[in-house]
């Protein structure tokens, strides 16, 4: 049963890759499942879920908490994606917090990741992203929410000049044709 | 060997003499404040229409220095609601003998504005103007997109674009003029017939007494008058606020910008609301463009430069031909905008306080008709019919006329 | 230094690679560059840098590129240009290179790599700062690099640290809020003639730095009097570091004419080039101090209390001598006029702080009477500057006079130029004076003064000096023209970068939009989404595929992708009382599992979005949006939760995309769908209208909720995106046997209007309400929502509102335009004005009907049904009959299947 | 480009967000008892303010939520920035 979810399922780009390490590499690493999660910071029903999926929802916007199984992005102030995450997550997380009031919701597909590494990383990222990517400023182990080349993203600074890009599907082909041209430059070095 | 250089139109001069910058009376029969394209125009009709003539006009700063000194000179009537092609078309027609009647040369040049449409949607909405046009007798004409490249070759209408043309509405009346020699021709012409023009003069205060206007309070003293006329535009909510009462309006930058001088190769004037750009080219050959206001409320006079970006990257999208052209100067001035992008028009909660206000991004091409008939608003104390549909009890009633599509804010 | 080859008007010539074209142009006699725009008078190169006012060529090789100051364009070989006189072309082919655009943070940057600039830049270095510095010179220096002058290196290493970027041939065109600076790199014409592909040619810097130092340096002016446009008058600085820096030779003798010490030490640098000077002719009384007297040593004569008052030209029109007398610092020339022979007079008139950059955020430039000129004003926290630019002109024994030259009258006032690009001169300054103006605004537009290439670099303070005198006020009461970026001309590409072509704007699509293409199904823009427009098959057109499409929905089974609509998820013990205040009827009464229709309203009462919302579990709803409002109608939940109804348990999550949606219409949808889905019972009692079962579709865990847009039986599966293509592929693949026929957004269009369904955005312009549309069953009586309110207001309670009403043209068919005006019979051909009573919103060819229709919103329409009207379509008028919105199946009896 | 300083993200360029105007305009308590220009009121008058204005701003593509704050729309200066329902600022000078 399983093999016929995995066989039939595409991403939106196909697994598409470009570049290297030494210069630029852009990959799409599609099919994490994802659960985004909105519940009151602190409350008890938050500890609940914690404890569930044994993470620990960070309280200031930007932070991440890694663990073995799960990446948590925080998004707002009550808004977390929790990268890794999948359905029976979601049905041991019901389960704990009953109708306690919180959201969970499973939206795996509604965006892919994009990681961006190599030395000119930060470099063809800023040619369309706004936000300072000073690694001084833009640490490992954080993410930020914003817009590149018009199109909504998240960045999840994993390790040193590896940045992760989660967009909306619909915004995927645009983000990598972005991408791959912003590195025009950067690829011949 | 010298090559054959191109050289540009020389423009003719201006007249010896302007307009007298006569002092302060103590009072006047109607006191017009801000000395913008509307408030001369006003100035003018008051004394030529209705020899009301012992009238001053106040300008804080300079005369035609706001909104009047920076704008992309556009002209049309083609609106989408009878309300709206009510007071433009009547403002084309008095823009149409505007030279000789007032003696000055403004450069008024009926070269056709032509709107784009880019969607289905967008055709939709743009079809339903040009059929509100025919009914209003208002000339236009519907074009498709090879009948967009013949009267403007540089119109990109290749379908491989983000956002095809898919036609145009076309007003072969409409057109451009220079603005600064629209406001002198009026400022002269008031001048002449006997209206002091006060620049310099900020009014601090509006003076009201058991709900009648009696003058107003300026940095150069009181001045009493029997009626007075807010044609303040981007400052009109600080002047209800003195006189008492509120209006509807939120001031926005609104920015312009020139290339320079090139070759002539646009010789009508092209809207496109969808992808935020309008361009023409005037007489000495820069290209002048606008596009939408900044997201925010402001006096500063300036705007963000993404604004500029996005327009330039749209503009060269449409004309290809613009790639090499140079940004020389970008303009930021004060548009007020109402809930429903139309006009603030006629009398106020105050006895004989009359208002002019609104006309957010579209307030050139509407300088001659808005004058006109505020002037006989002003005259007979009462709205005329142009300018009743635009009381402020509309946001009351509920009777709005809302003409945002024209205003190219992406609705 | 390597020669290179370059073409100048058709001619070539040699000159060094790296120096300005315009130093090459001298050294190769060109003196006479070209005539002025109006009056046609000869002009040559006058500075060296973008102050330059007359000296502009157009650019033909490599991308080409207009009104380029000759002084900026550093000398590569195969150069092709010409000389300009004030209007550039504009080439029609397109331009292969490449523009891009960069965003950066630092703590500091510095603008200006001269001395002050490299000093400021070197402490924020050393303190570990982050720093960007630049400069629109090829190297460091400035000034002094000019003067031959070197930088000590031990300065220059601090900048050479890795946390220091210097940017070279880089302009700040701008500064903005919060210390945001706009900035173009020119990256590689000083490299090749030619475009270099796949390498940016400019780069748009946009930097956000926490402090900037404006090291900006200044510019030198001219001065006034008549015959002072002539080829061969430069100012003194460029003159000197022609003749010194670039040895361009070519000058025999020539004359300074100043107002500052500056005008001695450019002469010393001309003297030692090899060009004789004969003189300097100085406006000042008395000068003392190191560079005078080393000026006499040389042999100079140094003419006190003196200034230019003409000049004569040689045959070609170049200066071949200048006539100076004595003058006081008011203008008025009191001594006779002396000749002096002078191939070059360079003219020091005294230096201006570059202040645009802080002025462009309304700060007003002070005067210094101690400088003569306007400098940078009170600077706010986070801006500072520094060098020429703060008014700190170097050590000087003697103090710049305030002089801008003589203001002649008569013909001699119309050959003494103000702004030489503009040919505006000192009798358009008295005439503007004379014509009532005071306002140095009013003066700039009347004249032309300052509004050519350069903006008035070289023209601004003179032109305010000179006013001052004309209307004797002190220059600080006559201020400054009002400067605005960008500070020098910026192409239009290096600003638009590479947001072009399919990079413009994203390019939307569903996960099926594959199979779309492989169909060729031509595309609708909706939004940024790309939508099947009508799937033909050969050589159909629209007319003939949505026929085919509408009849295959009415009487087999058809698909469509439905994936773009907007889905939120909304969670909460309070969800359902939630939606009782967004939407204008009830869904608290909803039960889990069943979906209903929703109408939402502005808090002015006119609909702006609508959809289906489906009760998931008791406290989870999933509400759909149209496609266009998905983004509106989350951001206004949002803002209604966060800003009015904190305490409301409700969050909302936007899941437009993670779900894909498959709609498929018709009699032989259930067929289909027991096919698709065999362990679901799909029988009407087992599975009703409006309501929801989950299943899996070919082998994928699907919601299907029975959901009908067009009035037919119809299913819209919903499947996890990833699945959407597999899924539509299944659906074509289990269909084939009932003909299956995949439909696009036309198609849908005409289902739902031939049921008098209305779609927001079409039939509504956010100016109706739903008592206009005809839906007073969806607006609740028995509780309060947004917008409610406004339905009493007088016009919005209004007898005479347009409603919603059908269309059916007499002709049947006649298809009447979409927008085209509804008018009272017989009144289309009345000369003026024509009343009209409404508009057609939508129009199409009726398979099911088998003729046209169309629906209109007209003046208190309900009441005119069975009444006849006109539509004035161009030249022909078209008579109509006003019927009900709802013109096939109108007992809903199709949908049940 | 203006740099407004979102209270949970911190400061971020303008085109991150939408503008929501004067601040503190309240969803009236019982809409049926207000009057047409009451009514009128709320839903199309707000301050317009030339000064220090106190606005809202919803940091749309960052954590999405409302915020408040204090801008002279004179200067484009801005004050603190505060979120809905806590204590507003003083107006500054």
């Amino acid at each position: 049963m399983m093999d016929n979810l995995v066989q039939n399922r595409k991403s939106p780009l196909n697994n598409i890759e470009l570049g290297n390490k030494n210069t630029i590499y852009l990959a799409e690493k599609p099919f994490a499942t994802t659960l985004e999660i909105r519940v009151k910071p602190n409350s008890s029903t938050a500890k609940k879920i914690e404890k569930v999926l044994k993470i620990k929802f960070p309280d200031k916007v930007g932070q991440t908490f890694k663990s073995k199984d799960f990446t948590v992005l925080t998004l707002g102030p009550d808004w977390w994606m929790v990268v890794g995450a999948n359905l029976n997550h979601e049905r041991k997380i019901r389960a704990a917090i009953g109708n306690e009031f919180a959201s969970i919701v499973d939206s795996s597909a509604q965006r892919t990741f994009v990681e961006v590494s190599g030395k000119y990383a930060q470099s063809v990222l800023e040619h369309g992203f706004e936000n300072n990517l000073d690694p001084k400023v833009f640490k490992t182990g954080m993410c930020v929410q914003g817009v590149l080349s018009r199109s909504p993203v998240i960045i999840y600074h994993g390790p040193v000049g590896v940045y992760h890009l989660y967009v909306r599907a619909s915004f995927a082909q645009h983000l990598w044709n972005f991408l791959s041209d912003a590195a025009t430059e950067y690829l011949k070095k | 060997m010298t090559t054959k250089r191109r050289h540009t139109a020389h423009l003719p001069e201006h007249p010896d003499f302007l307009w007298k910058n006569p002092s302060l009376k103590k009072s006047y029969d109607v006191i017009v404040i801000g000395a913008g394209g509307h408030g001369l125009a006003t100035a003018y009709y008051l004394a030529k229409n209705f020899g009301i003539t012992n009238v001053a006009v106040l300008e804080k700063g300079w005369l035609a220095g706001g909104n009047m000194g920076r704008n992309t000179t556009i002209i049309r009537s083609n609106y989408l609601w009878d309300e709206s092609a009510g007071i433009y078309e009547k403002s084309l027609q008095l823009w149409e003998g505007l030279e000789e009647e007032v003696g000055y040369e403004m450069f008024f040049d009926q070269r056709g504005v032509m709107t784009l449409a880019h969607s289905v949607s967008d055709l939709r909405s743009k079809q339903r103007n040009f059929y509100a046009n025919a009914v209003n007798k208002i000339d236009s004409q519907w074009l498709t997109p090879e009948e967009v490249k013949k009267i403007a070759p540089i119109v990109n209408i290749s379908p491989g674009v983000r956002y095809p043309v898919l036609g145009a509405t076309y007003q072969a009346r409409g057109g451009i003029a220079k603005h600064d020699w629209v406001a002198w021709g009026y400022a002269k012409a008031a001048s002449d017939l006997g209206v002091d023009l006060i620049q310099g003069c900020e009014v601090k205060k509006i003076k009201v007494e058991n709900g009648k206007v009696i003058g107003v309070d300026t940095n150069q003293g009181f001045i009493s008058a029997n009626k007075v006329a807010m044609a303040a535009a981007g400052h009109t909510s600080v002047l209800a606020e003195m006189a008492g009462f509120r209006v509807p309006l939120q001031s926005r930058p609104l920015q312009a910008l020139v290339s320079e001088l090139l070759e002539q190769v646009l010789d009508t004037v092209i809207m496109s609301g969808a992808v935020h750009v309008y361009v023409s080219q005037a007489h000495k050959g820069e290209l002048v463009m606008g596009a939408g206001t900044d997201a925010y409320n402001s006096y500063a006079q300036r705007g963000g430069f993404h604004v500029i970006e996005h327009q330039l990257a749209s503009a060269l999208e449409l004309f290809p031909i613009f790639s090499r052209a140079h940004l020389l100067r970008t303009w930021g001035g004060i548009v007020d905008i109402a809930p429903d992008a139309s006009p603030i028009l006629g009398l106020t909660p105050v006895e004989n306080l009359y208002i002019n206000s609104g006309w957010g991004t579209g307030g050139f091409k509407a300088t001659p008709g808005s004058g006109w008939a505020f002037a006989d608003t002003i005259a007979h104390n009462r709205a005329h019919d142009l300018v009743k549909p635009y009381s402020l009890d509309r946001f009351v009633t509920g009777h709005l006329i809302d003409e945002h599509g024209a205003a190219g804010v992406a609705h | 230094m390597s020669t290179v080859k370059f073409t100048f008007d058709g001619t070539d010539y040699r000159g060094n690679k790296g120096e300005p074209l315009s130093a090459a142009l001298l050294r190769n006699g060109i003196k006479v560059f070209t005539e002025s725009s109006y009056l046609l008078r000869p002009r040559g190169v006058v500075g060296l840098g973008y102050e330059e006012p007359c000296a502009l060529v157009q650019i033909d090789s490599g991308s080409g590129e207009p009104m380029v100051p000759s002084t900026k364009i550093e000398l590569v070989d195969g150069l092709v240009v010409r000389s300009l006189a004030g209007v550039g072309d504009l080439p029609i082919s397109p331009d292969k290179a490449r523009y891009d655009k960069i965003f950066k943070h630092v703590d500091v940057l510095v603008i200006g790599a001269g001395l002050s600039g490299i000093k400021a830049a070197a402490k924020a270095a050393h303190k570990g700062k982050s720093v960007i510095i630049l400069d629109d010179q090829a190297q460091v220096g400035g000034y002094l690099n000019d003067k031959n002058e070197k930088i000590n290196s031990k300065l220059l290493k601090n900048i050479k640290k890795n946390n220091v970027v210097y940017l070279q041939r880089t302009t700040a065109i701008g500064l903005y809020d919060q210390n945001y600076v706009v900035a173009v790199e020119r990256r590689s014409d000083h490299l090749s003639s030619e475009i270099i592909p796949n390498f940016a040619r400019m780069r748009t810097w946009h930097i956000r730095a926490s402090e900037i130092v404006l090291a900006t340096g200044g510019f030198q002016r001219v001065l006034v009097f008549p015959n002072n446009d002539r080829p061969g008058i430069m100012l003194s600085h460029a003159a000197a570091t022609y003749l010194h820096k670039y040895r361009v030779g070519n000058f025999k003798s020539a004359v300074v004419v100043t107002v500052d010490d500056n005008g001695y030490q450019d002469a010393i640098r001309i003297h030692k080039s090899g060009t004789k000077v004969e003189a300097i002719v100085d406006i000042r009384a008395k000068v003392s101090g190191k560079l005078v007297k080393e000026a006499s040593k040389l042999g100079i004569e140094i003419i006190l209390n003196s200034t230019a008052v003409d000049t004569s030209a040689d045959q070609t029109g170049a200066v071949a001598s200048v006539f100076v007398a004595a003058t006081k610092l008011n203008g008025e020339v009191i001594g006779n006029k002396r000749e002096i022979k002078a191939d070059l007079v360079a003219i020091s008139g005294g230096w201006t702080p570059t202040v645009h950059l802080a002025t462009y955020l309304n700060l007003k430039p002070v005067w210094d009477s101690k400088i003569a000129a306007f400098k940078m004003p009170k600077l706010p926290q986070g801006l500072s500057s520094t060098g020429i630019a703060n008014g700190e002109f170097d050590k000087v024994e003697n103090l710049p006079a305030k002089f801008f030259g003589i203001i002649p009258d008569g013909e001699d006032a119309k050959v003494s130029f103000i702004d030489l690009q503009r040919d505006a001169n000192v009798r358009d300054l008295r005439r503007a004076v004379g014509a009532g103006l005071t306002s140095v605004e009013h003066i700039k537009r009347y004249t032309t003064i300052g509004t050519a290439h350069d903006q008035g670099k070289t023209s601004g303070t003179t032109t305010m000096g000179l006013l001052a005198q004309l209307i004797d006020k002190e220059p600080q009461e006559v201020g400054t023209l009002t400067f605005r970026p960008p500070y020098v001309g910026v192409p239009f590409s290096a600003l638009a970068g590479r947001d072009l072509g399919i990079l413009s704007d994203p390019i939307r699509t569903t996960p099926i939009h594959p199979s779309h293409l492989n169909a060729n199904a031509p595309m609708e823009d909706v939004g940024q989404w790309k939508r099947p427009w009508y799937f033909p098959i050969e050589k159909e057109n629209m007319h003939e595929a949505v026929l085919r499409e509408c009849k295959a929905a009415r009487e087999g089974v058809a698909v469509m992708d439905a994936s773009t609509l907007g889905k939120i998820d909304i969670q909460g013990p309070d969800a359902a009382i939630f939606l009782d205040r967004v939407y204008t009827n009830m869904f608290s009464t909803l039960k889990v599992g069943s979906s209903r229709y929703g109408l939402m309203c502005g808090v002015d009462g006119m609909v702006f979005d609508d959809g289906v919302t489906t009760r998931i579990s008791e406290n989870r709803f999933l509400m759909t949006t149209t496609t266009g409002g998905a983004a509106r109608v989350l951001d206004w939940l949002e803002e209604w939760l966060q800003t009015e109804w904190p305490d409301l348990k409700v969050f909302c999550t936007s899941v437009t995309e993670h779900w894909s949606t498959v709609a498929i219409v018709g009699p032989k949808s259930r067929n289909l769908l027991a096919k698709l889905a065999p362990k679901l019972d799909v029988l009407n009692e087992a599975f009703p209208f409006m309501e929801n079962r989950f299943a899996d579709v070919a082998g994928i865990p699907a919601r299907i909720a029975r959901i009908s847009f067009s009035g037919e039986l119809a299913y819209e599966i919903n499947i996890e995106a990833w699945y959407g293509l597999h899924i539509w592929e299944e659906v074509m693949n289990k269909g084939r046997e009932f003909k299956i026929t995949a439909y696009g957004t036309e198609t849908m269009h005409v289902l739902r209007a031939e049921k008098g369904f209305v779609i927001v955005g079409q039939e509504t312009d956010g100016t109706q309400t739903p008592q206009d549309l005809g839906m007073d069953w969806i607006v609740s009586k028995k509780k309060d929502f947004i917008g409610k309110r406004s339905f009493s207001r007088s016009d919005t309670a209004r007898e005479k509102r347009h409603q919603l009403v059908g269309v059916l043209p007499l002709n049947i068919q006649t298809l009447l335009p979409e927008g085209a005006y509804i008018v009272n019979e017989g009144s289309s051909n009345t000369s003026g004005k024509i009343p009209h009573i409404g508009y057609v919103t939508s129009s199409y060819h009726s398979d099911a009907l088998g003729r046209t229709f169309a629906l209109a919103m007209i003046a208190d329409g309900r009441n005119k049904i069975g009444q006849f009207a006109e539509v004035p379509m161009g030249d022909k008028v078209a008579q109509v009959e006003i019927v009900d919105s709802v013109f096939f199946d109108k007992e809903n009896t199709r949908r049940d299947g | 480009m203006l740099l407004i300083n979102c209270p949970w993200c911190g400061s971020r360029d303008e085109t991150e967000f939408h503008y929501g105007s004067q601040a503190h305009i309240g969803y009236p308590e019982k809409p049926d008892e207000l009057t047409d220009t009451e009514w009128a009121e709320y839903i199309f008058y707000r301050e317009n303010t030339k000064g220090w204005f106190a606005e809202r701003w919803v940091h749309s593509v960052g954590c999405r939520r409302w915020f408040n704050i204090w801008r002279n729309t004179q200067t484009h200066e801005f004050g603190p920035s505060y979120k809905p329902f806590t204590k507003q600022p003083s107006r500054p000078k």
